[in-house]
């Protein structure tokens, strides 16, 4: 015996008064990775595990076979809905600050994800959200105001008041309802799947996890799911590098990627740097063309880096630099489409100010429209009697029971 | 009428339910080519396709995980899980989602799975295969909890079931599947083609879900029970000569108060009997239930004979479940009480 | 003697275990070089290194299954779940196999493992950040249950579960970390050191599991509570006037019957509160054992204060409370009932 | 879209009335698989998952890098030892026909994996034995007549009554407890092996699953557990092709081995033959020696046959052809070292017979003397208050009165 045995502890690079350091991030040069194309086999393509899909270079050029050739309008679509997410959790944030919302969680750092993906899908493929894509909401259209009414349980909340903040959920955008329980929602994609496949529609479904909730049950039950029956569904893990203070070297990140895990079920898995918009789009459209022509279920690692605080009840100086996203090799998301678009596609420093302008002024004034359904310390309110409504379709008597005493008690007071 | 016994009855209720709806489907270990390891399913797969019988890898989270996902999309899935000794690992799944989904998401979605386990004791199964959590899944909100005790009851339930929006978890005394055992295993095993609950109708039919059923009725007592124990309490009764009201629970949640009211208001005495460990059992419900209810007319108190607080034991089964003798012994302890 | 609130007693008796025995180590998600979401296991892993304080993947059935692991390998694990709404996918290596272990080995082999896990609601929450599952874990035979209502209790308890050698599942009503809390959420929030039970001494102690606290004494009435409910109900008392016995339950499962029933058969009148949701609650099980125990001494029906039956909802939280108006309504009917 | 959507549905081969047919199965040559060094980096070992390690090769000769070069006298041990375990197992079946036990669980054509492993790893290694695993109290020396005590819950039985047959524990034998959740030991194995590294102890912990439990949670959970404390374990997959009546393609055997589940957490993989006395003792060394010297932990997916019903309670004529175990490749495990030992190391049939003939009086007597502990229908029995001892270990005040009255109730009978 060489040592005394003792447990291996993952270490982060670096902690609070350290210099950052990402050199354990393997990054492949822009347009490096080869493209197999969506029905070659499995085996073929592991090294899309160990390899990084990016497409713009540090000359903010599309190069290599992964540029989805986007047109300057759909670009434009893009860096908006990225923009506007950014103004939107900014905005939150301060309103949690505030102490006019409860609770928030920001996606800085990582708008590149929902909002690319959400545009390589199709409308009426199901998503089911972790609680950091709120760009998926924005980039299918939806009215911030009704994000905003949620967050404030007001009388336009979607939640009619039932959950903490960010727990969306739209029915008619096709996007399930966010969970605080991680990892829940993969497994529940891939019956949603697994139905579209028995129903003999070509609908898929896409779910998002972070990469800390790889480590819960459901990971394994989704991935063994979609392998087994082969369910048109995209499963992504967000490696935003974090989970709350654990490094992802405790979720078992420190000898293998995330995507790593899918070749093993015999499931395509790619890793893709998650802060290049471009190639998530690539990777994703992939993607959801094998799934839907039956070929098979995927796996998709984004790199990227949790630029913010994990949630606002969290203080990230306890456990990692201050300075760390700052370093992050992968950079800004919303910057570099921005540059590669104010090279290549006319967009200019005044028009993006202009933007950010104009959506300020949306984010704002949505904000408003929203306090107009209420606020947490002015009315109106939702009726008490919500409280006991939809626990079932139709009320039971002990619920009855409870929902007349709650009433009795209130008019007393 | 045709006879049937409770695992026939099982089968022609999601046979009917799979012919009348292409939304309905079954998915769990073993319930598809196999037909089930208690042939509950057996031929289905046959019958209506490899698509809608579906034999799933040997993952109860996985199977109420990808039934709730299937929900979502419309189906009306029916999750085997082959024991309810192994219904845990689906547990997070079970009550942190699908009890929870309509509430959370304001009605806008919901997922009406069933979920189908076989339960109980008396076929020495030891402690891992002859559990009744029921109680457990009563205290989750949002789950509707079934436990049927005839072939007739197991076919209308669970059509109701399968028909149900919200979500229920059917419980199947396992060792009720071939006859009305009444707590005698020494007795030759009695088929259900000689009891009443045994004539089955040949089509659809269902049973309200919330509605217990009274199946003797007496002035002296009033027996509260479910599954397994309504023919133990039962056989009770009848060799004891007590004229008892014996009410089969039948759905535990929604409970149907009225007619337990209507019953200790007559009686003014209760017994409690259900084979899941006794502490914090759904026996307890059933007991608060009673005092709050009917607390004026009780002249003695409340009594519960259940499984002891321990694990269900091999080698004292007979020991263990809570047989006529046990029951006898409280009945009679109650009649000569207050 | 030193002023301490929750999460510093608690803190303090992990800290004195860790130095008293090698055995001991603390696991769980956040719980090393963070200290904890709730910092309560705050500089241990500075101090007794990261062998011992260890930070954990996120997946509660492994945190259990590996705690049970080590258990048998001769540690004595304290395995924190961050939140008790997400115990559930840990429910099967809780249930089927660290509750049954001494007995299916027949006491050859053993896992001593103390599970902690903040409970309750009054954080704003909302339902996957409140719930209190206590309930379901005094179903499993096995375990034992505890839920403190003072830094000086959650101390000394949880000194005691560690020391334990069989399982003990710890709730710590994360409402009363910072202060003991009554209820009146529009009052400024209340530090310990107001209160007898924040001063906590900074040594070794241990209370016993398995008995229950009269933390007032009246002739009145019995309330029946535990954790956050202990300072609602006294307070309710104290606003009403009324000369009530509070019993703080402290510990669930074994249930200190003795103290129950000595109480009730003086007052004749019983009140059972708790946060949970009521259907098949652990109040039921208290309520069941009251009319078992003290029937003849009742004057009035024992009702109980709880959760509503619904998920813990974010905007209605004081509504959905148990708080000081729905107690004293309950005790005033009490008293004028019977 | 090509065709119309729908669920991939895994088949078997071969059904009842078809001729078996094992062509999936992937096999190497004897011989041909390379035996990395066991400090080599996991990534250097990927092929391991879809080669299949034999040492035995058609002539029943060892050959190759992976011979472990046992002697003829360990040899003997080995072949004694399944050999025992299948006429213990012949014998337990019969008496549960004979209805003198409830129920029972033979390893017919598994034997090897039991007692190569056992044989391979150090009497103080803790092993996590499921419930096909009989082989491992037999190789370690366990009195047959315990293992038939607690088969008949008699006065002996080490369960004291409490557990259904061959849930076997041997607490001094370092045997953990069988019991009938699936998988659960698997975390467990984890668990312990952790301790053992926290103490600085340089044991290590092995378990066991079928390839039908590996789609469980707790799968999943062993292997991020290992992986992120690179604990000493071995976890084993005993691929023996069904689960109850389902395919091991319902558990994602269709695409990928079992063994390649592992590389993806970064944990050592080997794919071996089951069957192959000398290549499980082989590839269990190898990843004992990696486990004991903290080099990291190992999977060992074993390739075999279930020979037999999946318990008393089964009939397998229902799903597969009755004459699968004759076709299958790989082999009898008992026939094929007798053969090679036969060859090469002085072993004949007349030795072979007198083996089997001491081995079947062994059993023979070792059921006598079981039975005077108790029989079903025939005393002694246990005592009823075992019944209420060990749920915890003093016995709560609800307890002693469920006790008491209990043994009233009996003292009226
Ligand atoms: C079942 C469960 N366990 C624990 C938690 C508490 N929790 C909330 S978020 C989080 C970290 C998740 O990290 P990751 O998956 O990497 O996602 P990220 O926040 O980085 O996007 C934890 C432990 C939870 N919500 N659910
Ligand atoms: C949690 C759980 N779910 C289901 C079962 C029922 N069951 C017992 S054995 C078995 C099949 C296991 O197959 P496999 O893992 O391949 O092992 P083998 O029997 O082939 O050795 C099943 C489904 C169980 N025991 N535990
Ligand atoms: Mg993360
Ligand atoms: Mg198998």
């Amino acid at each position: 015996m060489s040592r005394k045995p003792s447990l291996n502890i993952p270490h982060p690079p670096a902690r609070p008064g350290d210099a950052p350091d990402f050199d354990y991030v393997q990054i492949s040069a822009a347009g490096a990775v080869e493209r197999p194309e969506v029905n070659s086999s499995v085996r073929s393509m592991n090294h899309l595990t160990d390899d990084l899909v990016r497409v713009m270079d540090d000359e903010h050029a599309a190069v290599g076979p992964w540029d989805p050739q986007l047109d300057a309008g759909e670009l434009q679509i893009g860096l908006r809905n990225m923009l506007l997410t950014r103004l939107f959790d900014a905005h939150m944030v301060r309103m949690q600050r505030q102490g006019k919302i409860s609770f928030y969680m920001q996606s800085l750092g990582e708008e590149a994800i929902s909002v690319a993906q959400a545009m390589a899908l199709e409308p009426s493929d199901m998503l089911f959200p972790s609680y950091r894509n709120q760009g998926l909401q924005i980039s299918r259209g939806r009215n911030l105001m009704e994000l905003m009414c949620q967050c404030l349980s007001n009388t336009n909340d979607m939640c009619k008041g039932r959950q903490m903040p960010i727990m969306y959920h739209w029915e008619r955008g096709n996007i399930f309802s966010v969970t605080g329980n991680l990892t829940v929602n993969y497994p529940q994609a891939v019956g949603w799947a697994m139905a579209a496949a028995i129903k003999g529609e070509d609908d898929i479904a896409a779910a998002w996890i972070g990469e800390g909730a790889t480590a819960e049950a459901d990971f394994h039950h989704a991935l063994t799911f979609a392998a087994v029956y082969q369910a048109p569904v995209i499963l992504n893990v967000v490696n935003n590098q974090w989970a709350i203070s654990t490094f992802q070297g405790f979720a078992g990140g420190e000898r293998r990627s995330f995507a790593a895990r899918g070749p093993g079920y015999g499931i395509a898995s790619i890793r893709v740097d998650g802060n290049d918009f471009l190639a998530v789009h690539a990777v994703t459209r992939w993607a959801a063309e094998r799934a839907r022509r039956g070929i098979g279920p995927a796996l998709i690692e984004h790199v990227t880096y949790r630029a913010g605080a994990h949630s606002t009840s969290d203080d990230p100086s306890r456990y990692r630099p201050k300075d760390e996203f700052a370093a992050w090799p992968l950079g800004d998301p919303l910057q570099r489409l921005q540059s590669h678009m104010i090279r290549f596609h006319g967009w200019s420093e005044a028009k993006h100010s202009a933007l950010t302008e104009e959506l300020t002024d949306i984010v704002t004034g949505s904000w408003e429209d929203a306090c107009s359904y209420g606020t947490m310390s002015e009315g109106p309110y939702l009726d008490h009697s919500e409280l006991f409504e939809d626990v079932y379709k139709d009320m039971p008597n002990h619920l009855l029971e409870q929902r007349d005493e709650l009433r009795r008690q209130l008019e007393e007071d | 009428m045709p006879q049937m016994n409770m695992i026939q009855a099982l089968n022609s209720a999601m046979d009917i339910m799979l012919s009348r709806d292409a939304a309905v489907i079954v998915i769990g270990e073993d319930v598809g080519y196999f037909g089930g390891v208690f042939r509950t399913t057996d031929g289905l797969q046959r019958k209506h396709g490899e698509q809608r019988v579906i034999d799933a890898p040997i993952a109860e989270g996985g199977i109420i995980g990808a039934a709730i996902g299937m929900g979502v999309n419309g189906l009306r899935p029916i999750a085997e899980i082959q024991f309810a000794d192994y219904i845990y690992p689906g547990f997070d799944q079970i009550a942190s989602q699908l009890a929870k989904l309509r509430y959370r998401t304001g009605g806008d979605f919901t997922a009406p799975v069933t979920i189908r386990t076989p339960c109980g004791g008396g076929i020495r199964g030891g402690q891992t295969h002859s559990q009744s959590p029921e109680g457990l899944f009563t205290h989750v909100c949002g789950l509707k909890v079934v436990m049927p005790s005839t072939p007739y009851d197991a076919k209308g339930l669970l059509i109701s079931a399968i028909e149900d929006d919200d979500p229920v978890v059917f419980f199947e005394p396992k060792r009720l599947y071939n006859g009305p055992f009444d707590g005698d295993a020494d007795k030759p095993a009695v088929p259900w083609s000689t009891h009443p609950g045994g004539e089955v109708p040949q089509d659809y039919y269902s049973l309200p879900i919330g509605r217990a059923e009274l199946v003797a009725s007496g002035e002296e007592l009033t027996v509260l029970c479910y599954g397994t124990m309504v023919h133990v309490a039962q056989a009770a009764a009848e060799r004891l000569q007590i004229a008892a009201d014996i009410i089969d629970i039948r759905t535990l949640l929604p409970l149907d108060v009225a007619t337990i009211k209507q019953s200790v208001e007559k009686t003014g005495r209760c017994l409690i009997v259900h084979e899941a460990t006794r502490f914090s059992g759904y026996g307890a419900e059933l007991s608060a239930t009673v005092v709050e209810e009917c607390f004026y007319s009780l002249e003695a108190p409340i009594r519960r004979v259940c499984g002891f607080d321990t694990p269900y034991p091999h080698a004292f089964e007979w020991e263990y479940f809570p047989g006529q003798k046990r029951v006898m012994a409280a009945m009679q302890a109650l009649l000569e009480e207050g």
